[in-house]
């Protein structure tokens, strides 16, 4: 038999979970300040956010709510290597790229809140897509938009979020080939958690990486450290220039762990080991990022103590814009239904506006 | 022997008792093993059954429902779970294109006996994409069953009916009302007869017909109807499709006046399926116009507006009483 | 200007008028390239307009529909083929789950012009997943709309509207009138409205409404029945969801009788919406029970049986002359 | 970075196009003659039959038909390693793999006339999925199957077989990402005929292989010259006894080539260059095989004749039965609905028989 191809799967680590640097030259915006200053200010900034969130749904103040522990350097360091005019489409977890879109903690909050104006975005992410529930789906209209981009020879890309599970559905797959094909300008981001609510990985494949799995498309596909801030802005950067200058999509296995239940309806501890969760906790991406930071003095602990200051109060004005934003009325059900109203649906209107009176 | 549950209670303790009598039965879907999934419904079936007969699979509900199609061509009585009822579309076309047909296609050959379980409806609050209730598209689709318990008895004996029937059941289960109530539900394995309709109160004023979580606001409706002097009949689907239009027509025949009652979108649903059957075999026994209560042509909105969304109990007296008050 | 044309060609006229006129419009799917659609629907389209304009896509329903829904989302007016409507289920979790809700979910803020073309229905000895309709599904669907022509000079205004509405369009082009008729079709870019009957024949007898193929059986027995004396009215949807329904509720207010016409199956379909509708809003005026001639409640069979699943004209016209033979 | 995971595609081809061995062993099965003329005399009956259908359709006497023109190794190849009790899962065209299992040829032919009764096979076929239409949708019941037979410990394999373009499909990925997860008994044939309808294969995808989608979900891919009778039926062998044996799933990439139109409502010549289909004529099946066998010293002239006489008996008499056989009767729409016709059903039923009359 002869060999016909051959592939090969590379993984991306640059700082050790002591914030050690593995390699002897980081990439250029490791050393600038501003660059790692603002990422670490936006991972903190979602840490404090989630915890919040995670609050208020036990006191009853918030629906059903995912926490992205854990997840923070992967989701900030995609997100931040997004130029404004990209689209990203995230799953339902991923609050630390959309802080870097400018999307604001009490529209999340609204969100899971039970409302529709929670994702009414602004600022870069106006074009965004919206959370995305139904696993992996976004990746099919992801391609569309980035094929949107190349037909009218824009050079904008696309991101796509989805989980370790979500590269189960076809969807994913269906999205991942039309990339391949056109040579679209998308970056398909899993982010590896090991876990789909209870399921772990290897119940959900038998390939050795997720990243390998764009090569059944043609894709090149590489791992990256989740939780190494510097590796996933990297190869994130790596990934978007190639999409923008029409070199082609990448898919980027982000290995990181979900720290958290998988939402708050949810009891981890009923089929996950406490202990398997101790030891991704050691690898964690904040104290990495911190000690990395101090390493460059630029951070130390008086600074720590005004971030979380200041995150607090952010979090806080948040909160109460949340709590006092009024809640939807019933005709915001039809109005956005379609452009305009049909007149069967004007009927129903007007019904339903008798009765909540 | 009898023992007071609930109707995701109910849905287990079927579940465990063809998984204990019939070997050829396997329950899977996402997080329905250790997890017990994520209502419950499966607690403890694989601790008892093993991970041969009660087992996750990979998050793909095109892949659960082909499993599903595939098993039971062999001979085996495959339950599969999807997580909720919003997330069965990807696999619509196996349930259309094959489940539906297999037995046509082969005439007899080969059969698809099969369960597709989801939990489904509106009002505890849920995400996007988990209120949903288009339990129309199944009952539209030739050669599918569908299957829709109110109570856990009803649950009980209908999942054991759709799991020996013969051919492909999509049974969907209202979690509104998941915990509601407890009901004494004897473990005696016997099954409620399908494509049947429940007749739950009895009265010649007004012919009230519902299914699922609505049953429970019919209920109430026809309650408060009563002391205000008018007998409701109310009647429960239980199969949607085939349906059982039989009982319904006799008691419209008494009764001339029909309210249906349904959270499923308005236009085209089962609610439609009923008033058109009654309105061409019934038409001269009409004393009013037929109402349909339903949920609205909208997206089911996020929870803040669920409740404007779902029908209540004074949307159904409403039309109720303008149907009590109608004269020809 | 006038050119006499099929209705398939009234469809690539409209396609080339709105891929000329506005340069977001984008067309694409299976076959449509250098092949121009299976039917010939988008003949000569990518040779005039280009590859970028025009192209054929990988084998894949769900990625189509998917492309549609982010291409629409950022501007583009994308028009998806897919092969033939029973193709279309891989793509009903993105027509379901995004294309109809896209708009709502953000409140306006993107939002979804696409349109999903699809050749559909029985009649011309296809084979199996060939023949079907099931437009039900997708007018049941909140947010979508459904627009299905039944002439060639319906085919080109509704197509134009359908391309430039704001909103998701479901196109379904009844493919065994394909080419049944000419009709001169002016090549001017006057589109005509949407969520509009039109009334093909007035009479104030009986109410004929139907749509798509079914059309041209109901014309025939509406002629059938002028020699026997009854005048009736025949109503094309046209737009199947939101539908014109004051249209037909004005009809049968004259005329007291009604048959709907669907190549459909029959449990919960289109029909069984108008006939639900005009038992609730017009029951005072009929003087017979609705009658709905549509297809079976079985799997559209092979072509053998296929004339036998249709609504014929002798059906259509028995139906009729029951409901004019009514007393009440 | 470093690399994580390596990967190959292999190729096989044992043949020549002038049926000359190109390795020194040929598998034993190569130098059965009973094997071997059984081979091609099975491709040969295909030959025939697809040759009459297409006849029968040109004269009305048949609906739309698929040939399998170029394919006969592949699908006889496949079909003739299946053992009894495996299960067949077919798309649309594999005759050759069909008859191999015991499919009458008028079974066929009254199935693309129209009527469901030839779907009623009996034999080893007896257990197998009829047609499939809906591309790639068989990967999902079959995945389905093969869970059967390994949840109740049998022996037995499923094949199912799909075309180039059908890998574009979410269904073929998800039944082959559940194949890998549960190593289930399974083959997937990918009959890589370089066209879907008027689709290239480059149009369908970037990959460079199609037996490489396999490592999407870490299984086992390999490429066949699938018309090398010997390589196909070889790498079939093996794939069939890995997965009886439990040892896991194959994606077997066969190459070929349609030689005909897609079917014949279709008319190739709109879209793919007359020299490309000379070309790949010069490597069609049949000459290799039969000189093959002639180096074996068991074919000839004469031998061949008589096998066109009797193929041609055989094909005469499967279109008489064919012509003969009843039309379907009215009450055939209903009876098959349900195990049980429902009441609803029933009413409907009697209607149509009196319209019938
Ligand atoms: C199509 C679909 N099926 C099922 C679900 C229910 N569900 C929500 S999240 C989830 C697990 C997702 O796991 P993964 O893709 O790894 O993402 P993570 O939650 O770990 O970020 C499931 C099964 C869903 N939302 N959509
Ligand atoms: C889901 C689906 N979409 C579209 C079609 C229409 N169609 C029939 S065959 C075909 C091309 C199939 O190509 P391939 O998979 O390479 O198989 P081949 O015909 O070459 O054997 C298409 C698009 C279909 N049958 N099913
Ligand atoms: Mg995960
Ligand atoms: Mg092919």
């Amino acid at each position: 038999m002869k060999t016909t191809a051959r592939f090969e799967i590379g993984y991306e680590q640059l700082l050790d979970p002591d914030g050690k640097p593995m390699v002897k030259r980081l990439p250029a915006f490791a050393n600038d300040k501003k660059t790692m200053l603002g990422l670490y200010k936006t991972m903190s900034l979602t840490r404090a956010f989630d915890t919040r969130a995670i609050a208020l749904q036990r006191t009853g103040k918030l629906g059903t709510y995912a926490s992205c522990l854990g997840h923070e350097a992967t989701h900030v360091g995609v997100g931040s290597a997004m130029a404004e005019d990209d689209v990203m489409a995230p799953s339902y977890r991923e609050y630390g790229a959309q802080f870097t879109r400018g999307v604001k903690p009490e529209q999340i909050l609204g969100y899971w809140g039970g409302s529709e104006r929670g994702n009414v975005y602004e600022g870069p992410a106006a074009g965004d897509f919206a959370w995305c529930v139904p696993i992996a789906s976004q990746c099919l209209y992801s391609a569309g938009a980035a094929l949107a981009f190349k037909t009218r020879g824009e050079k904008r890309a696309v991101v796509v979020f989805l989980g370790d599970g979500g590269t189960s559905e076809g969807a994913f797959y269906e999205g991942l080939n039309a990339a391949g094909v056109w040579d679209l300008p998308m970056v398909f981001v899993i982010v590896n958690n090991r876990w789909a609510i209870s399921v772990p990985l290897a119940r959900q494949t038998r390939a050795e990486t997720l990243a390998q799995k764009g090569l059944a498309a043609g894709v090149r596909g590489v791992q990256v450290d989740g939780n190494d801030i510097i590796a996933v802005r990297k190869v994130a950067d790596e990934a978007l220039k190639r999409a923008r200058e029409g070199k082609g999509p990448t898919v980027i296995e982000a290995l990181t762990y979900r720290l958290s239940d998988h939402t708050t309806a949810d009891d981890a501890t009923r089929y996950r080991e406490a202990k398997e969760v101790e030891a991704a906790q050691r690898k964690e991406p904040f104290v990495r990022t911190r000690k990395y930071l101090e390493s460059l003095g630029i951070w130390d602990e008086k600074k720590e103590k005004a971030l979380v200051a200041e995150n607090k109060k952010t979090v806080d004005a948040a909160v109460k814009a949340y709590q006092e934003a009024e809640r939807d009325s019933v005709a915001a059900m039809f109005d956005h239904m379609y452009a305009e109203l049909p007149d069967s649906l004007r009927e129903q209107r007007e019904a339903a506006l008798r009765e909540a009176e | 022997m009898a023992n007071r549950i609930t109707l995701v209670e109910a849905v287990t303790q079927a579940l465990a008792w063809e998984l204990e009598h019939d070997e050829s039965v396997v329950a899977f879907g996402q997080d329905i093993g250790a997890n017990g999934g994520v209502f419950r419904a499966t607690d403890g079936l694989q601790k008892r059954f093993g991970e041969k007969r009660v087992f996750d699979t990979p998050l793909a509900e095109a892949m659960i429902t082909g499993l599903c199609v595939g098993m039971s061509t062999q001979g085996m009585k495959p339950v599969g779970e999807i997580q909720f009822s919003g997330f069965m579309y990807p696999g619509v076309d196996q349930l259309i294109s094959h489940a539906s047909r297999m037995r046509n296609r082969t005439r007899g050959r080969l059969s698809c006996p099969m369960v597709l379980r989801a939990p489904y409806g509106g009002g505890i609050h849920a995400p996007e994409h988990h209120s949903e209730s288009m339990e129309a598209i199944y009952a539209h689709t030739p050669g599918l069953r569908v299957v829709i318990p109110s109570s856990p008895r009803r649950a009980y004996g209908l999942l054991l009916a759709a799991i020996r029937d013969p051919d492909p059941v999509v049974f969907l289960e209202p979690k509104r009302i998941y915990r509601l109530t407890k009901q004494e539900v004897p473990d005696d394995g016997e099954a409620l007869p399908l494509d049947t309709c429940f007749v739950l109160r009895e009265g010649g004023d007004v012919t009230l017909v519902s299914w699922g979580a609505m049953m429970n606001e019919t209920l109430k409706a026809a309650a408060k109807l009563a002391e205000e002097g008018a007998e409701a009949e109310v009647i429960d689907l239980g199969t949607i499709k085939p349906y059982d239009s039989e009982t319904i027509l006799e008691s419209v025949e008494r009764t001339g006046r029909l309210v249906i009652v349904a959270e499923e979108p308005r236009t085209a649903g089962v609610a439609a399926e009923i008033a058109a059957e009654v309105a061409e075999k019934a038409l001269y026994s009409l004393l009013a116009p037929i109402e349909r209560v339903t949920g609205y042509d909208t997206v089911m909105p996020l929870f803040q507006l669920e409740m404007s969304y779902l029908p209540s109990v004074e949307r159904i007296l409403g039309a109720a009483r303008r149907t009590l008050e109608a004269k020809r």
